[in-house]
């Protein structure tokens, strides 16, 4: 057994740039005073902690977290995982996959099949060049685990997770297995609504005037 | 580890405090047992498992908890996938803090390539698997809360929580399934603003526990409702295989960070938090100054990421860049390379364990020599503590049970694979 | 102690029992044990004091049906994994043993580290090995009616299981008619079900005609490609460790 | 005035008390509820129902338009009854549980009195604001609340369901313990104003004690009132004493119910809520009164002033000083009961429930034994005090 001596009162580093602003909390290991004993004392504060959070958010809305989802969508982040697509090639507009099969081969959940046809490329040198691409491109997304490991394996930069499309839905499973012309189109363009700012859609709990004196929305 | 029994700071001795057990071969009046289930599809019982129950009035005789219902073949799929392919796999052990797992399985397989990761990527790994301990044990305060019936600490909690997963989503593309771990080091480097986003999470965090703490450690309702119940001392705890916060609520400072340092713990500035009466009183405890901790190790390791390369550079280990195998063919056959076959594990088998927020969390893998696993087996620290469950809930009310259960943060995931 | 003095003391109360040692620090020790001193060499790894093994951290199987080299003819094809940890002397150790026949079956250590309990039912369903001297070793994960042990090498990847009626929950004790409610009385009565045929689509057996002998004959070929005589077991990874840690 | 009058002035007063104060109060307590402690959580609450008028699109109604959503839903869902239940029993449980509720609001005076002018009579009939203005209302409010406990029991007994007969048992014991705290607490009141009836009560509270005090229950009475709220609030089943419900353990006493029926002990519960909060202000925070501002001595006589000048006839001008002043009271009230239902609200979201032993300890131990000594130093403050006349 080694150092078994209980929690000992060690504040971590000495950094201030590092301590954590709480406080110790195993020195909480205690027994109840008389006063906590009687409920009083937490009671009244987490009353009051309570209260002041209600207060803060009916007049200025000064912590609320929600997001008002089919209208407000948050920002995703650049790296976000979402519903796959197929680029183009700059060149001839056609798909730049060249059906590999790399993602596939890399998808642990096979959620993604190619099947392969030769395509003739037109003519840029002399050379006529014979090529593959998909004659299907089918990914499943019921499926699929959005962990993008078919990103990763494609080396043509031919698929890609950065639509931003959070949720792949259907009414039935056909729905949302996603074939070459479904992955390749452009994502669709957002709801109209979305450019409003519908953050609390009229949903001011107080006249507009009240919180005019009170101060304002953020 | 029974030298805690005689602690002096030990408000009883034993035996532990709770409600008397009833009195053997007295019939009380009106005796008559009951069965009654719990789950699986439960308020309390976060994941799916169903507890049996038989009680007598309020007090439990005795308990069997029934699980399996999220069983999906972890182990048997990981045989049939490359090293690669069963990370995402991994995510879903303990799904509330997939950065742990993540890091850990690859952690085990680099183990057995032989390979030592870069600097950079080792500090990130470290402060990635602080950021995963401190949404796990904000997730388990916060679902215990609310089994107590204090649902706004559970929200409260829950927008720390948001933030670290908005965090995870700037870092990796994903808030829950991150995947953000590869055989070999990390594949995603900081973000602008990285660190001032970890501050700000870390901020929040700070904030939101202390008005967790604030409202409810030392509320006598809450103080008593955790206090006494669930209890379990240090020998018996370490018999039924508990590890981790578990361990330290009942007094026994078993942390693999200390007792076996990886990545960059030996060098890093923390304690480990130990109850005195193992029960759940302390392990709420140990998990709020374990948050404490990790914020703490979060911020030393955030100023202190080296620069350099995030992957090993060797093409049999980690992918070439993207531009080599766009522009060079010998790029590109690596990337085939590695893709299709698979790392070259060599054969043989290893064990390597992390603290993960739940316990020990161990991976035993055995490689045959092909690009495959042979078998694959985590050791779930909830496995463990759920089928140690009875024993905490001996002779305890039914209210106690939703407390115990939050507290050892049975995760389903993780315990049914 | 290093793995060598622990074998000593071992092999000092156990003779025989320690059929070999592979040492790996810190981790990574492991013995084969002889599987008949399992449950008494437990008990010494756990109670001595020089070795105090009190956590069982994991208890696994391995089927070796599909490893490189191995014969079904001869060789026993499960083999048990347990990972203890001595919290006092901060040591790690793996103890392998095989169990292997028609009837693969080893003794429990339920009775030595109760952390045993849950893993072993476990692998009685996923192996379809035995553990002798415990209680009951109903099915962990998967339910009464499953077929097969899904994870050994020869358990199909595809297929279905046989439907199974609907039944009541299993009662705690034997005493239905107390158990149920009569809102389960009602409800769980397997009423119409009967006519499904529950012993379609059975799991079929990879070993299933001749395969045995194929697969002794592979066995025999690869020994003798790559030069292995005796068991081939599985063993720590050579050159595998926490590696130039920065 | 015959018979017949009487009947009609209670059941006019009935419906007055049950679908202006009672009914509003406890949906918009529903809608409350939901908003305030999505406030308290930092969310928004609910804000998405809404119907489209001529001119404004979408008009959501802070969210109001929950209540008509969730009613509708409610009675249009399956109203199913398990096999094994008794049916009668099953069905009665949730009138049981409304009725008593709604029998606490007939003795709650919401205002003083209204005088109601006779033209053909050239006289003023006098209408006592409460539905029932019994002499032994006290007494009578005991009996009820107390009846509130078969519902409770009878909904988890008459489904055959384990987890249901938990909650009853739970139920029970906690509503026959905290009752006698009750008891003892409202006793003290009985005490300090040496009357029964309420309405008495009520009007008592309208002077000021040692010259700067308002004369309300809570002045004489401190320790009763925290009592009061904390024995009613238990009554009501609500957190931190909602361990018939526990909706985290066993699912509550009501686990079997759907569709309406589930509706009414839903209901039923936020009718106990507007209920404890006009009793602990009728009883203890002066009613219908403003402190300091007597109605009899300030209000009235300058709402006479005011009025008199542009009336014609004095019988008219008092009728309408009479009404103008009803109504203010009736707001007084609401806003003493608004706040009371805030507070219990908020109470809620900032408690976790006690256990069962932990909650009879509470009970037995702390707050019986504390409304007894509350009993006996005010026994001992009136005697001493010559008030008990």
């Amino acid at each position: 057994m080694h150092a078994n001596t209980g929690h000992t009162q060690s504040d971590g580093p000495k950094d201030t740039q590092t301590r954590s602003s709480l406080p110790d909390f195993m020195a909480e290991n205690r027994p109840l005073s008389l006063a906590e004993k009687l409920y009083v004392p937490a009671m009244a504060r987490g009353l009051a902690m309570t209260f002041g959070r209600f207060m803060a958010n009916f007049l200025f809305k000064r912590h609320i977290v929600t997001s008002s989802y089919p209208e407000q969508r948050r920002e995703v982040s650049d790296r976000w995982r979402g519903r796959h697509r197929l680029t183009r090639r700059a060149e001839d507009g056609g798909l730049a996959c060249v059906a590999c099969k790399m993602c596939e081969m890399a998808c642990p959940s096979h959620c993604i099949t190619i099947v392969a046809e030769e395509r003739t490329l037109p003519l840029v040198t002399s050379r006529q060049r014979i090529d593959k691409r998909p004659r299907s491109f089918t990914i499943d997304m019921a499926r699929c685990i959005y962990c993008g490991l078919c990103v990763e394996a494609c080396p043509e930069d031919a698929i890609r997770m950065d639509t931003g499309i959070i949720a792949t839905v259907g009414y039935q499973r056909a729905e949302v297995c996603l074939d070459r012309n479904n992955l390749a189109k452009p994502p669709p363009p957002m709801h109209p609504l979305l450019h409003q700012d519908l953050r609390y859609p009229d949903d001011a709990l107080l006249p507009r005037i009240l919180r005019r004196y009170l101060g304002k929305d953020r | 580890m029974s030298g805690r029994k005689d602690d002096p700071r030990r408000l009883w001795s034993d035996p532990p405090a709770g409600p008397p057990p009833l009195a053997e071969g007295l019939k009380p009046l009106g005796h008559d047992e009951l069965d009654i289930e719990l789950g699986p599809a439960h308020p309390a019982m976060h994941g799916i498992v169903k507890l049996k129950l038989r009680v007598e009035g309020e007090s439990i005789i005795r308990c069997e908890p029934e699980v399996g219902y999220l069983h999906r073949g972890f182990e048997k799929t990981c045989e049939h996938r490359r090293w690669t392919q069963c990370i995402p796999y991994v995510d879903r052990l303990n799904y509330v803090s997939a950065p742990v797992n993540d890091i850990a399985f690859c952690m085990t397989v680099e183990d057995m390539l032989g390979v030592a990761v870069p600097a950079r990527a080792v500090a990130l790994r470290t402060l990635l698997m602080e950021a995963g301990r401190i949404v796990d044990h904000l997730t388990c305060l916060g679902a215990s809360a609310m089994e107590l019936g204090a649902f706004t600490a559970f929200l409260w909690l829950m927008q720390a929580r948001e933030e670290w997963y908005f965090f995870l989503e700037h870092y990796c593309g994903a808030r829950i399934t991150t995947n953000l771990s590869r055989i070999g080091g990390q594949p995603y480097d900081l973000f602008t603003g990285f660190e001032a986003e970890v501050e700000a999470c870390l901020k929040k965090t700070e904030d939101m526990v202390f008005k967790v703490h604030k409202l409810s450690t030392r509320n006598r309702i809450f103080h008593d409702r955790l206090r006494g119940t669930g209890v379990i001392d240090a020998d018996t705890a370490l018999d039924l295989g508990f590890t981790g916060p578990l361990l330290r609520g009942s007094g026994l400072d078993l942390d693999l960070r200390k007792a076996r340092p990886y990545l960059l713990y030996d060098k890093l500035d923390f304690h480990v938090p130990v109850g005195l009466h193992g029960d759940n009183y302390d392990r709420y405890l140990v998990r709020l100054e374990e948050i404490r901790q990790s914020a703490s190790l979060v911020r030393q390791v955030l100023h202190a990421i080296p620069e350099g390369p995030l992957m090993v550079e060797d093409p049999h280990i980690s992918l070439v860049p993207k531009t080599a195998v766009y522009n060079h063919i010998e790029g590109i056959i690596h990337h085939f390379k590695l893709l299709t076959g698979g790392h070259a594990v060599p054969a043989g088998h290893w064990y390597k364990a992390v603290e993960a927020p739940n316990g020990e969390l161990g991976f035993y893998l055995v490689s045959d020599g092909g690009g495959m696993p042979y078998r694959v087996r985590a050791r779930p620290p909830s496995l463990y503590a759920t089928a140690g469950l009875p024993e905490m809930l001996k002779g305890q009310m039914i209210a106690d049970v939703v407390a115990t259960f939050g507290s050892i943060n049975m995760i389903g995931g993780e315990l049914e694979r | 102690m290093d793995l060598a003095g622990l074998r000593l003391i071992l092999e000092e109360k156990h003779q025989g029992a320690v059929e070999d040692a592979a040492a790996s620090p810190p981790d990574n020790d492991e013995l084969l044990l002889n599987a008949a001193f399992l449950r008494p060499v437990c008990d010494t790894l756990k109670h001595h004091p020089r070795l105090s093994f009190r956590l069982m951290a994991d208890l696994c199987c391995v089927d070796l049906l599909a490893w490189p080299g191995f014969d079904p003819a001869t060789d026993k094809r499960f083999m048990l994994v347990y990972h203890l940890y001595s919290v006092a002397h901060n040591r790690r150790l793996r103890l392998k043993t095989l169990a292997g026949g028609d009837d693969p079956a080893v003794d429990s250590v339920a009775a030595v580290w109760r952390a045993a309990d849950w893993p072993e039912r476990e692998i009685h369903e996923m192996f379809g090995v035995r553990f002798n001297g415990r209680g009951d070793l109903k099915p962990l994960f998967l339910y009464e009616e499953f077929q097969g042990h899904p994870l050994c090498k020869d358990y199909p990847l595809k297929g279905q299981q046989p439907v199974v009626d609907l039944r009541a929950p299993l009662p705690l004790r034997e005493d239905p008619a107390h158990f149920q409610t009569a809102f389960e009385k009602a409800y769980f009565r397997p009423v119409g079900l009967t006519q499904i045929d529950n012993t379609a689509r059975l799991p079929e057996s990879m070993l299933a005609e001749g395969a045995l002998a194929r697969l002794s004959q592979a066995a025999k070929a690869y020994k003798k490609r790559h030069g292995i005589d005796g068991q081939g077991l599985p063993g720590p990874v050579r050159g595998g460790g926490d590696h130039e840690r920065p | 005035m015959s018979t017949l009058f009487y009947i009609v002035e209670a059941a006019v007063k009935a419906v007055f008390v049950l679908f202006a104060i009672a009914f509003p109060l406890a949906s918009l307590l529903i809608w409350q509820e939901r908003k305030q402690s999505a406030l308290i959580q930092d969310r928004l609450g609910p804000n998405r129902a809404f119907i489209n008028l001529p001119f404004i699109r979408r008009f959501r109604f802070f969210g109001l338009l929950h209540l008509v959503a969730d009613s509708i839903k409610m009675f249009m869902k399956e109203d199913f009854m398990p096999a094994g239940a008794r049916p009668f029993l099953f069905q009665m449980a949730p009138v049981l549980a409304l009725a008593p509720v709604l029998l606490v609001f007939a003795v709650i005076p919401f205002g003083d009195t209204l005088l109601l002018y006779l033209p053909d009579k050239d006289l003023f009939y006098a209408v006592n604001l409460s539905v029932a203005s019994l002499d032994t209302g006290l007494l009578f409010l005991l009996a009820v609340i107390s009846l509130t406990v078969y519902g409770t029991v009878l909904a988890g007994y008459a489904p055959d369901s384990k987890p249901g007969m938990l909650g009853a048992l739970r139920a029970g014991a906690q509503m026959f313990s905290y009752e006698a705290a009750m008891g003892l607490t409202v006793a003290g009141v009985l005490m300090v104003y040496g009357t029964m009836a309420i309405d008495h009560i009520a009007r008592a509270q309208d002077s000021l004690v040692l010259g700067f005090l308002p004369a309300w229950g809570v002045v004489y009475q401190p320790l009763g009132a925290l009592l009061f709220l904390i024995a009613a609030t238990a009554e009501t089943k609500r957190v931190p004493f909602d361990m018939p419900e526990g909706e985290s353990e066993i699912v509550g006493y009501f686990v079997e119910y759907s569709a309406m029926k589930f509706g009414t002990f839903m209901f039923a519960e936020f009718l106990e809520v507007v209920a404890v909060a006009a009793l602990l202000t009728v009883l203890f925070f002066g009613a219908y009164h403003l402190p300091w501002l007597s109605w009899n001595h300030h209000v009235i006589p300058w709402l006479t002033g005011l009025i008199g000048a542009h009336t014609v006839t004095p019988g008219l001008n008092i009728q309408v000083v009479s009404l103008v002043t009803a109504l203010l009271q009736l707001l007084v009230f609401m806003a003493k009961v608004g706040f009371f239902c805030f507070l219990q609200l908020l109470v809620r979201w900032t408690l976790p429930r006690f256990r069962y032993d932990q909650l009879m300890d509470f009970g037995w131990k702390l707050l019986l034994p504390a409304a007894m000594i509350n009993l006996a130093l005010t026994a001992v403050a009136v005697l001493a005090l010559g008030k008990a006349g």
